[in-house]
């Protein structure tokens, strides 16, 4: 194994540990808004993680710019619809928890 | 590293198992969405993961068109569905 | 065993979960989830049958039937949510008119 | 290890498609059945993937995210905005004796699907070995598309008809009830702006790709009709020009090109959707874009319901 394939693992194994945090946070935090943070993590961080671990195990460019762009798609999927969740929720009079 | 990448796959494939819960449960169709949502980004990382695993350039093919839909459905529920769902109309 | 044939019994399962839903809803979108899930059962029956052939690329034919089917299940779902839309704006209830004294729900 | 670990894989996946099943089709709840189907569409996207089919897990992948769940869920709305009660829909299934007896019938249909499949011989060569030896006249090198478009073009001809006709189906039982929706809002509004030319340049990546790698006109045209719906849902509308004529001929191209060429082919060759070796490459080209746009008209207009124009919106 070379350096590039210890980095490639190390973020591949954080990103699924984002991954994990973020499917905890789904089933334990409290409401729909502290479950869209749990779930943004997913998105952001954990296939970031991810893609950027195979990255660096891409064949070519293109692999790499593939793999960067359905990044930069789930991020703005991602972000929009929490957006629109968070608006709608907020809207239809459900409030943030507090403790 | 092919051990590597399917196990992580398994692990994410496990985790999709426990996002069901959340879709089970609600309590809110909000939240059901969401977990669908979480779905979509979790198939994206094992496809990912699958594709360096087998060789198969095709699966990055399939996970683009996954991220590009990624958001049609939680729109079409925004726009469409959350207004007759129980908790989304204040006089129900 | 091979995974496909894995596969192949949670095809069969699939369409046994499906027709069994098929004839115990009344409810008409539960109908027409039933049967989309039925299709998936046999679809994932026939891909599971075209990994047989023991080399590394499966047979084409039955995934080009699969590709074909799911793309006329969707057409055939849109086209049954219409009439049941159609049969509730008649009616008032998504469910077909019972044939005899079953009181209404 | 590996084997085993890929193993667990397909045992997960295999568990995980039929419980979303079993859970879809017995949740109380209908909102909760969608969101449920919706996700078994998407490992049955993955399932596609571990059998060795990404042509299949694409066309999964791009009507199932695209184009089912935002079906049902317009359904789901009108449905609940005609009669507000028929969420509540557990009642009045079957009870009782036949209850019992179609349970038990159905797990015996099980017992012997489950045999039927159990003893099927684990080595069957099947069409491979020709699709292989014919591949070089079909004129394209993915022997999925060499079977749709050129062995086996009548199927392909067939589909496109019977997509035509639930179009048919759908106009010629008229608008349903009028639809509410939220206002779109700048998000939805950028959202839509930016995935829109995504999702057809995409599509017309899949169309080429199709030739050679995974992809093809179903897939192509599932991805078009997800840029149509996602237009839809951002509060677009088909201007009043294209609605007419214009959108006719998109809906039509698909099947007039299969069917001239279908005539042609009788005709010159003798037999149906036989095509020339030389010219193949080329014609299942145009076939394919032309079969791509109808698809994908075809798609959006029965996502919309009533033709453009007559929907009655409030």
């Amino acid at each position: 194994m070379t350096a590039s394939d210890y980095l490639c693992a190390a973020l591949l194994i954080i990103g699924g540990l984002f991954f994990m945090a973020g499917t905890f946070g789904l089933l334990r935090f409290p409401d729909v808004f502290t479950r869209l943070h749990a779930l943004t993590k997913a998105d952001n961080v954990g296939l970031g993680l991810t893609v950027a671990g195979l990255a660096l195990q891409a064949e070519s460019w293109a692999v790499a710019g593939k793999l960067l762009l359905i990044w930069l798609l789930v991020l703005l999927a991602g972000a929009s619809v929490s957006h629109l969740i968070a608006q709608g929720a907020l809207q239809r009079g459900m409030r943030p928890w507090k403790r | 590293m092919q051990t590597l990448f399917l196990t992580l796959a398994l692990f994410l494939v496990l985790n999709l198992g426990a996002g069901m819960w959340r879709v089970l449960r609600g309590p809110t169709a909000a939240d059901r969405m969401l977990a669908a949502q979480l779905f979509g980004t979790t198939a994206v990382a094992i496809l990912l993961l699958l594709a360096e695993a087998t060789g198969g350039a095709a699966l990055r093919d399939v996970a683009l068109v996954f991220a590009l839909l990624a958001a049609v459905t939680a729109v079409a529920f925004v726009r469409r569905a959350w207004l007759y769902t129980e908790d989304g109309n204040d006089s129900e | 065993m091979s995974a496909a044939f894995f596969y192949a019994l949670a095809g069969a399962g699939l369409f046994s979960i499906g027709l069994h839903a098929l004839l115990a809803h009344r409810h008409l979108l539960r109908k027409i989830l039933a049967i989309n899930v039925m299709g998936s059962g046999v679809f994932l029956v026939l891909a599971a049958m075209a990994t047989r052939n023991g080399i590394a690329i499966p047979d084409p034919v039955p995934h080009a039937m699969i590709i074909t089917g799911i793309v006329v299940a969707v057409a055939a779902t849109a086209l049954a949510l219409v009439l049941m839309l159609k049969l509730t704006a008649e009616t008032g209830q998504a469910v077909l008119p019972g044939r005899k004294k079953e009181d209404n729900p | 290890m590996e084997t085993l670990i890929a193993g667990a894989i397909d045992v997960a996946l295999a568990l995980a498609v039929v419980g979303l099943a079993w859970g879809a089709l017995a949740s109380a709840d209908l909102f909760k059945a969608i969101v449920l189907f919706v996700a078994f569409g998407l490992v049955m996207a993955l399932v596609w993937v571990r059998l060795n089919a990404p042509d299949v897990a694409l066309a999964e992948a791009a009507i199932g995210a695209g184009v089912t769940g935002a079906l049902l869920l317009a359904a789901y709305a009108k449905l609940r905005a005609a009669s507000p009660d028929a969420n509540v829909a557990r009642a009045g299934g079957m009870r009782g004796i036949g209850s019992i007896s179609i349970r038990i019938l159905i797990l015996l249909l099980a017992a012997a699907l489950g045999c039927a499949v159990w003893t099927l011989p684990s080595d069957y060569a099947g069409l491979g070995k020709e699709v292989a030896a014919n591949i070089d006249r079909s004129g394209v090198s993915n022997p999925v598309t060499a079977v749709l478009l050129n062995f086996r073009g009548y199927d392909t001809l067939l589909e496109v008809m019977v997509l035509l006709l639930a179009l048919m189906g759908t106009w010629s039982v008229g608008a349903t009830a009028p639809q509410r929706e939220t206002a779109p809002g700048p998000v939805l509004d950028s959202l839509s702006r930016l995935l829109a030319p995504l999702l057809i340049l995409v599509a017309a990546y899949l169309l080429w790709v199709g030739a050679h790698a995974p992809g093809g006109a179903f897939q192509a045209g599932a991805v078009l009709a997800a840029a149509g719906v996602m237009l839809l849902l951002s509060g677009w509308r088909l201007p009043a020009a294209l609605a007419a004529l214009p959108l006719r001929l998109a809906l039509a191209a698909g099947p007039a090109t299969f069917l001239l060429l279908a005539v042609i082919t009788v005709l010159l060759e003798g037999r149906l959707l036989q095509l020339p070796p030389l010219w193949a490459g080329r014609l299942i080209l145009i076939i394919e874009t032309t079969a791509t746009i109808s698809i994908g008209a075809t798609l959006i207009a029965l996502f919309l319901g009533a033709p453009p124009g007559k929907e009655d919106r409030q």
